[in-house]
């Protein structure tokens, strides 16, 4: 059913737990339909540094969320804007196509950590303008 | 790695006498029954002789038999066979909320034809109350269909008592016994009802065969039409190989079924109660007592099926859930919402069913294994964390 | 006494290797392709690997093979399930005076559901004319059912020719090949047909287990429902070892087809010439050329077919006959009285369907017994006496 | 599917041939439906000395038509007439539930020879009359 990568990223979570002193959080899904992610970036000179999830979900769930936050790690802000869920799924090999809405999970909390983090970016911008 | 499979409700391996006695069928005798000449005859002879013991076994006449191609096709052709053939006298069918979806689903399609359904809900251990069933009747009524024991919970229904009701009324009663045959006494005179269906493959039998039981005078239009197979109920020449090794399989399940109750309702109680003392946050769905032998399911608050089904694997250990995720949609168990559970611990439900293959030891091994697990998809939840922004109650 | 069996029309044994393919999985690899774990996902590789098997040999892609019980149900399948789902579309159904009763019965079964039938008739030779078909059409007409060879006669219909009025029309073409895959070349996209049954029993696979190919697009109401297996189109564990055993079937038989096909013709035209020299008042039923290499069908005068089957199987023979007294109602064959045969000649058939185990010596031994019984059942018969009553034309 | 009696008297039918100077001649059944049966009786002295058969149909028709000339064979005429087709079932072990229409042809058959008889036997009374 899943690939060998998908597996290993399922087997072997990277990047699992919280950033307690992140600089944005993202959270995607709700417990109805069974998947619930939650993603935090720490942010350095516009550079997304570290990138941690706790993910409720499914195997496709779980892998997706340890993928995407090491696809974020180095990239820049506008770079992670960028990732797709299809990218994610492409970098596992694949998922099964009735796993496909775990990958927009993944994409959909990591555009809104990004987005937290720009608010917050923005709200920290007027304090000080 | 030693597997422990623990999905017997899905199906069971199939037994080594039963693969000898299709074994014949499969090489040597491979007449047509319905052929006249010795080689037909021959397969015919072996039809008539496993349908005389499945009839046995079930306290029918071997009249009232008809060989399927599994419990599915039993329950289509229960339900519409008998919609599509009373739909003069009615349109109305009464079943649960638990059914199986071979039932539902069936039910569901039947609305498109004009036909109108009741689906009755359960309590919170899954039980159907046959008060309900007297109260949803309509002078439309021609079917009710409520299911012997479930298979994700394993609740077994009052069915002899809703029969009563039934039959004072002369209404068609339908059970999917696909989880009881084999496993607990089914006998369709003290059950009462009109039609049963029942499938091989979950009593050690083969794959892709399965009977209906339907009492002497009850009027079905046929499923598959063609041939005079079946006394042209069911067309399709016999899978006379399947056929005879399901007869064979539930001769030999009787024949230690007593026995095995015993056992496998001590490995049950064994396992529930080693998880409940180890697991925080758990819950055993279905009834405590009017429950099946070999089946224990329950919800691990916090964490979703799929992912601890593929760890118990990766453990060597094979088990079953409602999970969404094992399904492909994205509606956990209608049984265990039906049961009240909120999604997103129905989400987390695992279910592991044991058989004959099932030792004290592997019980231990699971209790062993599980808690970790558990644990481990627990710390990696969001809601599992006291601040997550939506812990459940 | 060794056995000649020349019904291979009706059921064919199943090839050692055949057997050999299956065994895995009646044995050790018992798993549900619908389960997760390792056991489930084996069974499911080797369902896909048998369906992609079955496509490829077809000419189909993987997603257009749902795997049913057999024939019967590949046939009701199609014909029951594109007339529900196309019903808002047109009622009107063609086919053919000699489709197997599972497509004709089924169409009958249909008209009680609104729908009208025209049923076609076929020249002597039993051949469908395609522009009969093109005649037939009306604009409420939703589905074509004409087979590819008729299972009594051998007659080859011009598939291909009916396929090209139709995908003009855009309405849907069945055809049942139940008798021709395995046998002679069937490709979808050849044929042009939209759904085209099959059955694995008929090419030395097991029995119970057949295919519906189902072009891309084409929208089904199942007829079994229930679980989400086969994309939802047919519910239902499946039945693994069969599903396996008939791609292996499959593969086997393409790869001695060509050879097959060659030396059964010779087998069967030295045993159609055979039997018209040694026996006088005969007749050859089907086309001499447009016919399954394997069969053979002749109407003896003045005798009935059972008889003659009986005395057969007492010298050792296995055949079958279009007599009505095979089927248990009164009337001969339908098939044989589309021809236009007289109901007297049409009881008096003899079908012999050889296979890939009938040899040239088995041929001289029917040819050595077949005239004296056939002597003998005309002496026995009042019709035989030039002064009886009633003698035939 | 047939007993070992129906199988003896259709492989081994007794009676089978005319009686070219017979007293009594009957015909049951007809093509259409696939069975044809022909009877003749000798009788003498109001008893049935011979009787003979020749069947177009299945194995059970040939099977009934050979039992029922045995069963003839010896009995007054108002004994014959009494002869039922399940008699003629009976005697022979029973036979399929679909196959019972062959041995009321037997019988219908018998009824008919005998008929033909005693017509005979009514106009020859009246001519010497
Ligand atoms: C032409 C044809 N169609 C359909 C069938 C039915 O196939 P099955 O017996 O596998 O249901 C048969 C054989 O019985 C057949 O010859
Ligand atoms: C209660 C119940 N009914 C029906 C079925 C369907 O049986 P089958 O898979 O043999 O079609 C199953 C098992 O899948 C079942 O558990």
């Amino acid at each position: 059913m899943y690939s060998e990568k998908v597996m290993d990223h399922f087997t072997n979570p990277r990047n699992v737990g919280e950033i307690p002193d992140a600089d944005g959080v993202g959270v995607e899904g709700n417990a109805v339909c069974g998947d619930i992610m939650k993603l935090w970036i720490k942010v350095e000179d516009g550079r997304i540094v570290d990138a941690r999830f706790k993910t409720f979900g499914c195997g496709a769930a779980i892998a997706t969320s340890s993928m995407i936050t090491e696809l974020v790690k180095g990239k820049t802000i506008e770079e992670a804007m960028q990732i797709s869920n299809t990218a994610v799924a492409e970098a596992l090999d694949g998922l099964p196509p009735v796993k496909m809405h775990c990958s927009n999970l993944a994409a959909d909390a990591l555009r809104k950590a990004i987005d937290d983090y720009l608010a917050k970016q923005k709200g920290a911008e007027e304090n000080n303008g | 790695m030693k597997r422990i499979y623990l999905d017997h409700a899905s199906t069971t391996p199939l037994r080594p006498e039963v693969l000898e006695a299709m074994l014949p069928f499969l090489k040597e005798q491979h007449g047509n029954p319905s052929s006249i000449y010795g080689e037909g005859r021959e397969a015919r002879k072996a039809l008539d002789r496993a349908r005389d013991r499945i009839a046995t076994i079930l306290g029918a006449s071997p009249r009232e038999i008809i060989f399927t191609s599994g419990g599915s096709e039993a329950d289509n052709l229960a339900i519409k066979g008998a919609a599509f053939a009373l739909k003069d006298r009615g349109n109305h069918i009464i079943t649960s909320a638990i059914e199986h979806h071979a039932v539902y689903n069936t039910c569901r399609y039947l609305e498109k034809h004009g036909f109108r359904i009741t689906v009755l809900p359960v309590d919170s251990y899954g039980l159907v109350d046959p008060a309900a069933v007297a109260a949803a009747l309509t002078p439309e009524t021609i079917l009710v269909s409520i299911m012997h024991a479930n298979n994700e919970i394993g609740t077994i229904q009052p069915i002899a008592e809703i029969s009563k009701i039934l039959k004072e009324r002369k209404i068609l009663f339908h059970t999917d016994a696909v989880q009881t045959v084999g496993h607990i006494p089914v006998n369709v005179q003290e059950l009462g009802v009109d039609l049963l269906s029942l499938s091989a493959h979950k009593f050690y039998g083969p794959k892709g065969v399965g009977a209906l039981y339907v009492r002497r005078g009850v009027r079905l239009d046929p499923l598959i039409h063609g041939g005079a197979q079946e006394h042209n109920r069911r067309a399709g020449t016999e899978n006379v190989a399947g056929i005879v090794g399901m007869a064979e399989a539930l001769v030999l399940a009787a024949l230690e079924m007593d026995k095995e109750i015993e056992r496998q309702r001590e490995l049950r109680d064994r396992l529930i109660s080693g998880i409940m003392e180890r697991i925080p946050h758990t819950r055993l769905n279905g009834h405590p007592e009017e429950r099946l032998p070999g089946n224990v399911n329950v919800c691990f608050e916090f964490i979703e099926g799929e992912s601890l089904l593929l760890n118990l694997d990766m453990q060597g250990i094979a088990a079953s859930s409602g999970s969404a995720c094992t399904s492909g949609s994205l509606e956990p168990s209608h049984v265990l919402l039906a049961l009240g559970l909120p999604h997103e611990i129905a989400h987390g439900s695992l279910r592991m069913t044991l058989g004959r293959g099932t030792s004290a030891a592997d019980i231990d091994t699971v209790l062993e294994v599980l808690p970790g697990i558990v644990d481990r998809l627990r710390q990696m939840s969001p809601l599992y964390d006291a601040d997550a922004f939506c812990k459940t109650h």
